[in-house]
């Protein structure tokens, strides 16, 4: 069972991540491309979670969290600076 | 039967995922296009790390909380990336056509 | 207390996240999640210098519920609305107007706005009395607004006695 | 998978090289990023290809797949922190260059057409 | 196992960090550590170079873990030569700094023995990797260093010399990839074993990563197309720092006479292409610096010349790959480098003598205090062109020798042909500064002996070089058989002598 | 030891004048210099005799074999001659000196220059081996660079000095050249040693370079056709220095290697032909010359450039005779042309000038010194009863055996004649022109007089010489010239006499018909004069010399622009040519292919999407460069997708590294994107795009090459002994963690002094600076007016304490599972910067106050001192040590030193990004109010 929803839940995971590239490719404004980046950012951060269910390893847990930390920061930073240019002000 | 439990929540997972992006991909306009990442998408993986956390706290290692971890923190962060994001496509819209609101 | 333990309530969040964390109930474990529990806010209190008052916080579960329930509902409708036609669609901005006082409160609506059915915050104005709201398709926006109030500020008004 | 990772490490170079080739400041920086990954990679693939065990004694997995190389792993940490220090300072130095050239182009001086 | 190896590894960054600490209002602390921590250097390096002397290796393990594995220090005769040659130059570059060049800038004197820590390292380690962090080390203090002081010029030539080093940076981690990833292992000595067993499918590949270090280590040493960065960045940067530097481009000439006798030795699969290379890119590279000499317009640019001059007259003697060869190319490293550091110095008051003028070689009103400057700089320039009877002759003297026409043909048109472009590069700007018509306007002369001490210093260290030439040729020559015998070099990390063996 | 202190005193004493002239005025340098001179000529007297005995002093020390540098001194006949010259007309120069230089001259810098000169001058007769002798023969290019340049105001002296140490040093060098080559035939350089093996030497196939090459030295030196022309440019000098280097001394250290040489050298076809027809060449083109100088000094010049060829003529005829001949014309030159420069000085200093055309009828102003001039000057053209007279007649007489020639033998008398007339019209030019011709002309000190007695006294002395020598040659010179060509030759010499009267021989006649012919010559002058201009028109070598060098120089410049011209673009351009030739270079001569025997392994559709992503990112990246903003979204698009490599490929240490410093980096960038120019940015032209794609394209093929290559290869690496040795030696089961902090926690030790000393130079580079704030295209005008979020900051301060504590996490465990120092540290300065930008940077620090260079420096202090640590147990730096405690209630606790080691680091990596950071956010801040108190 395992066997089939893994490769098919990383298989969508993967459809996703092409799906949101496509939508940083596009744009059109800059706000598109934070968003896909984003949704890239979420999206990795599921895919690494299936990919220690799929290795039957939890060590890449962290690597996840951090992730979804990371892209959190990096949206802030990004929407930040459409907003006022200096992110630290 | 676990196996059923996780196989479960990983296909839903991993379809809202892409239901989320696929939102994101085809909607006509960003704020429309918002929708699909904030909340498809959370509830995606919501779902792959509650299979995360059937899976390992099956094996016998005690149990696997701490996808909760990413859950919550998830749940905090994504809102306020959207609120972020529309943000600042309102200001970028605004001096583009004048006070529109 | 205040001096040792500004802010017990984090403390104990962080006590509770050091566990999640290590997914350990080894004592040491639990004394080192104390320790720092105990240290950290130490350190970063003076970083929130205006302290939410929490008036009711038992309050909090049953709100943590619906919402729950909320953003399940919420993804089931925002996926049926992606997958549909994108014509169908009747995309507007929406403008609610707050009736909070506190700023934590503020904030608690804006998330649950954004992870709730069919809405996104989107601005906040600069005095926290209007909230403007992307929603996906709006048949009446005033009764939107209505819902929100009903379901969300309410309890959120109770629970922060604001 | 062999020639994937030398398709990807090409890629990389290419764009690296190419942006480092612009007379821009920050294209340079950019090239730059670009030019250490690629190359941390290719120092992390020359530990070989191995998907199956991360290099930590004892983890949860019964099987006896092969630890990967650690010793890349540790050269690419090394080399991806270095990498940071170098890409902060060109980068800040980008802006001193425009503050007392006046100009972002490399050679601090204006457009030749 | 001998402790002194870290000495000059954790002396520096002791210093440096205590700077740090000192921060930036306590100058004359700050001045005195630097002192104590370069006069300290000067003092372990001359230890450990006596130590070398005996003509044992020796071998530092770190953490204590056998040797192809973790890093290890390897101190030989070259490290103990290049040590002692870098603290030395390091004195009166500090000395220099101390006239007041430390203070226009933040954290010289945390920069400084950081500088210095990055050389001796890359002197001192037996690791490929480990190079490389040195590398990292001393380049990114020598970006700051190099940036010291501010100004459009200096920033533009800062610029371009750290790009062109990030770049080379990732080209030698291509190069250190390739090597872990065809023979598994980082240490030199056992490199060195597993490259000389290698399969010959692998020999093509082996040869591309030694040709990309070539690369590598040639834009460190600024051989022919890779040294544009050069005389800009020399010409540019603070008297102490530049002169500072001269021994910059000789850590890229140590690391390719490292590579080139113990990985890739001549007669191995690898080698054999590098050995031809190198004369020919020496004597284009002497070539190039001779040339730039005679074309350049201003002093500092004439010595940055010299720089690139040197490092092709090293490579000369380094490219026979002979005991004569070597020895000469050793004899000469010191000497060009404490020359040209001492030169660099001197440019100092010079150009600062001549208002807008600067240093620019046009004639103009002859410099105040002749006697002093003059002498020096007749000195430096005889030194530096190679003209008896300082040391640059005993070293031209010694390369020219290791050639015997008429194979060395070339490189005795070369290396003749460019010390006449160099005396020719240097009368002229001797006379161009030196002498001009009086004019009465006043000149601000610096006044006592103190800004000169370092130069003179520096420009002594080439008389005692001609003096001492006897005893320092001995020394060059057990150096280049410890070279090229890198079977010792190898025994030695790989097997570790029994307990007691060491002391 | 007498001959060393002989060489040396002089040279030990040239500072001394200088000295003293500071400390007592303008006599005492010139006392000192002439009691060096005097002492020395004492100290030459010993070996003097030793050498009349037949016996030459000598002395040789080995000093460094390597170089073949020994120190050999050795005083025979020839040598003795030089050095009685050298000491000599160097002490009367000096006398003569003192009267010339005026009082506002630096005389103590001049007499301290003199003595260097007259010291490597001795040195150079003196060397017993070759190199050494070249240490002296360069010593006196440079000293006399500086004695020509003395009057420095001058243009022409400074020209004339530079021009005469480039032919000279340029000269040396070849001669450095021919000396080794003579070395390496013979295995020796000592010159004794070598007279010896002329046999050997001569039959050697390097014999001919080697000559040249040893040739060229002597004939730059000796001012030999066509290197003359930098010793009329010379006379720029100080007359004191020409009279002694232009006339005695320097131009006859080139004769004096010839002579030194010639029975190693001579006896073969080259040198005849070349020693022979130079000196000839030289012999005319410095007669024919000499003749149309105006200025008194440039006509004895170009004298002494014709009487050199002369000498050298002689010594390529090659008889013993000849050189006999050759030595007794060294001597007698030496003498009559010092005193004429002496002579053309004292006109000089008592006329203002020394143009011929002005100074006319001097014998009516100074009968004395005219009387003298002339005397000098007859007997340089050859007159009876002196000296020039003896050795030119010898000369004519040797010129007259030219077999060799065969039948063109009988040109050469005719060209000596010929040379003869010029000779003597030259010199009947000088006496005339000078000392009669009517009244002087507009002199710009009227009315000369004659000099002080004093000044006067070497030339009475040297045309004495002239005098004795040409009268009595038997008993003043014979016994030096018999001595000094005897040991110049090293074979018996050949019967000769000095006698003035041979009876009526062809050298007689000939002499006869130069001195008529030359007189005749002088008479028709007018015509000839006029016949000069017209076929040489005024070349004036230094001209023509400068410009050489000019051009020289604009090529040189040019040249070196070519390589290095300032332009980034092309020295990276360079850099990735020189890699790509690097790589291809092997790959493409080598037999074997590329692909190694490994089998490949499975592509799955996972990391396929993973690598089509970083590749697509990666080229939009490119196709984006000029909208910087979107650029960033593209490089964290492919930052993140090396973070999925990493994971994919089993490093989740890389991971979560990558991922904090990508972060980190993306703040950076976003951050200086702020302060760049916001102008749209022009192209490039396509051609150089085109070429710089081509060049991306090979290296990047280059680069893939090279991974294709080591991955299809077996791999045995030293991995293994980490896995086994991780757990039970380094006590960590995270084994990359083990490596940084133990195993290879030296290079990690580095990396973190790297980040530190990266953050201080960023300090320094924004220290003093400030910006405008730049905007990038397709970004509104106007940013928007609220400064702090609300929402953002309300909720990041909540999330404060649990990142710090997802640090703590990082770091605790780094050991044994993925994370570490370095990661803790990142993550924790993540946190901290999401507070500055939620709330501001300012608040930020408001509320934390730590300095962060202190906590940098105490990274690197806990860091280095855990590994200094193991010093105490007297370990190797760096050692770790672990073990595990039990302590009540918590259990087991493990402890290495590995984790104060990676304190260190943690501490170290967040001091860094945070003052990166920091000084950075700053510089918005500091500027507005630069910009704000400056309005």
């Amino acid at each position: 069972m395992l066997n089939l929803a893994i490769p098919l839940a990383l298989a969508c995971i993967g459809a996703a991540l092409l799906l949101n590239f496509w939508r940083l490719v596009r744009g059109p404004g800059p706000a598109d491309r934070i968003l896909a980046l984003d949704t890239m950012y979420v999206n990795t951060t599921a895919l690494l979670v299936l990919l220690g269910i799929h290795l039957n390893r939890s060590v890449y847990f962290e690597a996840a969290l951090l992730i979804a930390l990371m892209g959190f920061v990096g949206t802030v930073a990004l929407c930040k600076y459409l907003l006022r240019g200096d992110i630290i002000e | 039967m676990l196996d059923l439990l996780i196989s479960f929540f990983l296909l839903i997972g991993g379809a809202f995922a892409l239901i989320g992006s696929i939102g994101l991909a085809r909607l006509p306009d960003l704020y429309t296009r918002l929708h699909g990442p904030t909340k498809a998408t959370t509830l995606g993986i919501g779902g792959i790390l509650i299979a995360s956390m059937l899976h390992f706290g099956a094996q016998d290692n005690g149990p696997s909380v701490h996808e909760i971890l990413i859950t919550l923190f998830l749940f905090t962060t994504a809102p306020i990336s959207a609120y972020l994001v529309a943000r600042a496509a309102l200001h970028l819209d605004r001096q583009e056509d004048g006070d529109r609101l | 207390m205040n001096r040792w333990l500004p802010q017990p309530l984090t403390s104990l969040c962080l006590w509770l996240l050091w566990l999640l964390l290590t997914e350990s109930l080894a004592p040491g474990h639990l004394l080192l999640g104390g320790l720092l529990a105990l240290a950290l806010p130490l350190f970063t209190v003076r970083f929130c210098p205006d302290r939410p008052r929490i008036h009711r916080p038992l309050l909090l579960l049953p709100y943590l519920a619906v919402l729950l329930w909320d953003i399940t509902v919420a993804n089931l409708v925002v996926a049926r609305l992606i997958l549909g036609p994108a014509r169908r669609l009747r995309p507007a901005f929406i403008e609610l107007p707050l009736d909070l006082g506190s700023d934590l409160a503020v904030v608690l609506l804006t998330h649950t706005v954004s992870l709730t059915p069919g809405t996104v915050a989107a601005h906040l104005s600069p005095d926290r009395r209007v909230l403007l709201i992307h929603a996906l398709d709006v048949d009446d926006s005033a009764e939107l607004v209505a819902h929100i109030k009903q379901r969300y500020e309410r309890p959120l008004k109770e629970i922060f006695a604001c | 998978m062999e020639a994937l990772a030398a398709c990807t490490v090409a890629v990389l170079v290419t764009c690296g090289v190419y942006l480092l080739l612009r007379a821009r400041t920050f294209s340079v920086v950019v090239g730059l990023s670009l030019l250490s990954y690629a190359v941390n990679l290719f120092l992390f693939f020359t530990g070989r290809l191995l998907g199956k065990a991360p290099p930590l004694i004892g983890s949860t997995a019964g099987d006896e797949a092969p630890l990967a190389d650690p010793l890349p792993q540790a050269l690419v940490l090394t080399a991806i922190v270095i990498g940071f220090g170098m890409t902060a300072f060109v980068l800040i130095l980008a802006l001193r260059a425009r503050g007392e050239l006046g100009s972002d182009h490399v050679d601090g001086k204006e457009d030749e057409a | 196992m001998n402790h002194w190896l870290m000495m000059p590894l954790l002396v520096p960054l002791v210093a440096a960090m205590i700077n740090l600490l000192l921060g930036g209002r306590r100058m004359g602390c700050q001045r005195l550590v630097s002192l104590a921590c370069s006069v300290g250097l000067l003092a372990g390096s001359i230890i450990l170079m006596g130590f070398a002397h005996s003509g044992e290796m020796y071998v530092y393990r770190l953490g204590d873990w056998p040797a192809p594995f973790a890093i290890v220090l390897v101190l030989d005769r070259l490290s103990g030569l290049l040590l002692v040659t870098t603290a030395l130059l390091a004195l009166p570059c500090l000395l220099q700094a101390m006239d007041g060049d430390d203070g226009r800038g933040l954290h010289f004197h945390v920069l400084f023995p950081i500088q210095l820590l990055g050389i001796n390292g890359a002197f001192l380690t037996g690791d490929l990797f480990n190079l490389f962090v040195f590398f990292e080390i001393l380049l990114i203090a020598s970006y700051s260093l190099a940036l010291h002081g501010g100004g459009p010029e200096r920033v533009r030539a800062g610029l371009h010399y750290v790009v062109l080093n990030l770049i080379g940076s990732a080209l030698f981690l291509l190069a250190v990839g390739t090597l872990y990833g065809l023979t598994g292992t980082l240490n030199m000595a056992d490199l060195a074993g597993r490259v000389a067993a290698a399969p010959t499918d692998q020999a093509a590949l082996l040869r591309a990563s030694g040709l990309v270090l070539l690369v590598v280590f040639g834009l460190k040493a600024g051989i022919l197309p890779l040294h544009s960065w050069l005389p800009a960045l020399y010409g540019s940067a603070l008297a102490p720092v530049a002169a500072l530097f001269a021994v910059m481009t000789k850590v890229g000439v140590y690391a390719m006479l490292r590579a080139a006798t113990l990985l890739f030795p001549p007669q191995g699969p690898v080698g054999g292409t590098l050995a031809a290379l190198l004369p020919v890119l020496a004597l284009l590279t002497l070539a190039t610096g001779a040339i730039g000499a005679l074309g350049a317009q201003r002093l500092r640019t004439l010595i940055a010349s010299l720089v690139i001059l040197s490092v092709g007259t090293l490579l000369a003697g380094i490219g026979q790959f002979t005991a004569s060869g070597f020895s000469a190319a050793l004899y000469y490293l010191p000497h060009t480098t404490l020359v040209t550091a001492g030169l660099f110095l001197l440019a100092e008051p010079i150009g600062g003598q001549r208002g807008d003028l600067e240093d620019r070689l046009d004639t103009g009103p002859p410099v105040g205090r002749p006697a002093a400057l003059g002498l020096l700089f007749l000195m430096g320039g005889v030194a530096g062109a190679g003209l008896p009877p300082l040391s640059g002759f005993i070293g031209k003297l010694l390369l020219l020798r290791s050639a015997p026409l008429p194979d060395g043909t070339w490189l005795w048109g070369v290396v003749l042909g460019s010390s006449l472009l160099t005396l020719i590069a240097l009368s002229r700007a001797g006379s161009r500064l030196f002498w001009g018509p009086v004019v009465d306007t006043e000149t601000p002369t610096p006044a006592g002996w103190r800004p000169l001490l370092p130069a003179t210093l520096l420009l002594a260290a080439s008389l005692a070089m001609t003096v001492a030439a006897a005893p320092i040729c001995r020394y060059t020559e057990a150096t280049a058989r410890q070279l090229l015998t890198p079977r010792h070099y190898i025994e030695a990390v790989l097997n570790p002598a029994p307990p007691g063996g060491t002391p | 030891m007498l001959l060393y202190a002989l060489v040396l005193l002089p040279l030990i004493g040239s500072p001394l004048p200088a000295l003293t002239a500071r400390l007592a005025g303008r006599t005492a340098p010139v006392l000192t210099a002439a009691a060096i001179s005097a002492v020395a000529l004492l100290l030459a007297l010993p070996p003097l005799a030793a050498a009349f005995a037949g016996a030459p002093m000598e002395a040789y020390h080995s000093w460094l074999p390597q170089a073949g540098l020994d120190l050999g001194l050795r005083m025979d006949g020839l040598g003795a001659l030089f050095v009685l010259l050298i000491l000599g007309i160097g002490l009367l120069v000096l006398l003569y000196a003192h009267y010339y230089l005026t009082k506002e001259e630096a005389v103590g810098r001049f007499y301290s220059f003199f003595l260097v000169f007259m010291g490597a001058m001795v040195g150079v007769v003196l060397s017993d081996h070759l190199l050494q002798l070249l240490v002296f023969w360069e010593l006196t290019s440079l000293s006399s660079f500086l004695l020509i340049g003395f009057n420095h105001q001058r243009r022409e002296a400074r020209d004339g000095a530079a021009m005469a140490l480039t032919i000279t040093g340029g000269g040396g060098l070849a001669l450095l050249a021919g000396f080794l080559l003579l070395g390496q035939i013979a295995g020796t350089y000592r010159i004794s040693a070598l007279l010896d093996m002329g046999d050997l030497i001569r039959a050697h196939p390097l014999y001919t370079p080697a000559l040249v090459l040893i040739l060229l030295g002597a004939f730059t030196k000796s001012a030999q056709f066509p290197f003359h022309f930098w010793l009329p440019r010379a006379m720029a000098a100080p007359t004191p220095v020409s009279a002694y280097l232009h006339s005695a001394t320097m131009v006859k250290a080139g004769v004096f290697l010839l002579a030194r040489l010639f029975p190693v050298l001579a006896g073969t076809e080259p040198w005849f032909f070349i020693v022979g027809g130079i000196g000839l060449l030289t012999l005319l083109y410095g007669a024919y010359h000499a003749l149309f100088q105006h200025d008194l000094k440039g006509l004895l010049a170009y004298s002494t450039i014709s009487h050199l060829g002369l000498i050298v003529l002689l010594f390529g005829i090659d008889t013993p005779l000849a050189a006999v001949a050759g030595v007794f014309h060294i001597i007698n030159h030496a003498t009559f042309k010092a005193s004429l420069f002496m002579a053309a000085g004292i006109i000089d200093h008592e006329t203002g000038t020394r143009d011929m055309r002005f100074i006319n009828g001097l014998w009516g102003y100074m009968p004395r010194t005219a009387a003298l001039a002339m005397v000098a000057a007859a007997a340089m053209a050859g007159v009876p009863l002196l000296n020039g007279f003896l050795s030119k007649e010898m000369f004519f007489a040797e010129t007259l055996h030219l077999s060799a020639l065969g039948p063109a033998r009988g040109l050469v008398p005719l060209a000596a004649t010929l040379a003869g007339v010029f000779a003597v019209a030259y010199s009947a030019r000088f006496i005339h022109d000078v000392f009669f011709n009517g009244e002087p002309k507009g002199l710009p000190i009227y009315p000369p007089h004659e000099p002080p007695r004093f000044m006067r006294l070497p030339v009475v002395i040297l045309v004495g010489q002239c005098l004795l020598v040409g009268i009595v040659p038997g008993l003043t010179v014979a016994p030096f010239l018999a001595l000094a060509a005897g040991d110049m030759l090293g074979t018996p010499l050949p019967d000769y006499s000095l006698a003035i009267w041979h009876g009526f021989t062809t050298p007689l006649a000939m002499s006869l018909a130069a001195l008529i012919g030359g007189l005749t010559l002088y008479a028709a002058r007018q015509r000839l004069f006029a016949f000069h201009r017209q076929r040489w028109p005024s070349v004036d070598a230094l001209v023509l010399f400068q410009t050489a060098l000019d051009r020289l120089a604009a090529m040189a410049r040019r040249l070196t622009r070519l390589v290095a011209n300032g332009s980034l673009q092309q020295a990276i351009a360079l850099v990735l040519l020189a890699t790509i030739l690097a790589v291809y270079w092997p790959l493409a001569n080598t037999p074997s292919s590329i692909t190694g025997p490994v089998r490949f392994s499975s592509i799955d559709g996972l990391t396929l999407t993973g690598a089509l992503l970083m590749m697509a990112a990666a080229m939009l990246a490119v196709y984006w460069h000029r909208h910087r903003f979107t650029v960033l979204v593209a490089l964290s698009v492919v930052g993140l997708m090396v973070v999925l490599a990493f994971v994919r490929f089993s490093a989740p240490d890389l991971a979560l590294t990558q991922l904090a410093v990508e972060v980190v980096t993306i703040l950076l960038l976003i951050l200086a994107l702020f302060f760049l120019p916001r102008r749209g940015q022009s192209k490039s032209q396509p051609p150089r795009r085109v070429f710089h794609l081509l060049l991306a394209l090979a290296m990047g093929t280059a680069a893939g090459l090279l991974t294709w290559g080591v991955l299809t290869r077996p791999f045995d690496s030293i991995a293994a002994f980490f896995l086994a040795n991780s757990l039970p030696g380094g006590g960590g089961a995270n084994v990359v963690n083990v490596i940084l902090v133990d195993f290879r926690g030296f290079d990690t030790l580095g990396e973190i002094t790297v980040l530190a000393v990266a953050a201080l130079g960023i300090q320094a580079l924004l220290d003093n600076l400030c910006l405008e704030a730049g905007m990038v295209e397709g970004i509104p005008d106007r940013w928007a007016d609220e400064r702090h979020i609300l929402v953002l900051s309300l909720i990041t301060r909540l999330l404060l304490p649990l990142a710090l504590l997802v640090a703590i996490h990082f770091f605790l465990r780094g050991h044994n599972a993925p994370g570490g120092g370095f990661i803790a540290g990142l993550v924790s300065a993540v946190a901290l910067i999401l507070q500055s930008m939620a709330s501001g940077i300012a608040w930020t620090r408001q509320q934390w106050r730590a300095g962060y260079r202190p906590l940098i420096a105490w990274g690197v202090l806990i860091t280095a001192a855990t590994g200094a640590g193991s010093w105490l147990f007297g370990h190797p730096f760096l050692t770790s040590a672990f073990g595990h405690v039990r302590l009540p209630l918590v259990g087991e606790l493990e402890l290495a030193t590995a984790m104060l080691f990676d304190l260190g680091v943690a501490l170290a990596v967040f001091g860094v990004v945070m003052l990166i950071l920091e000084t950075l956010g700053n510089l918005n801040q500091r500027c507005a109010e630069t910009r704000k108190g400056g309005a």
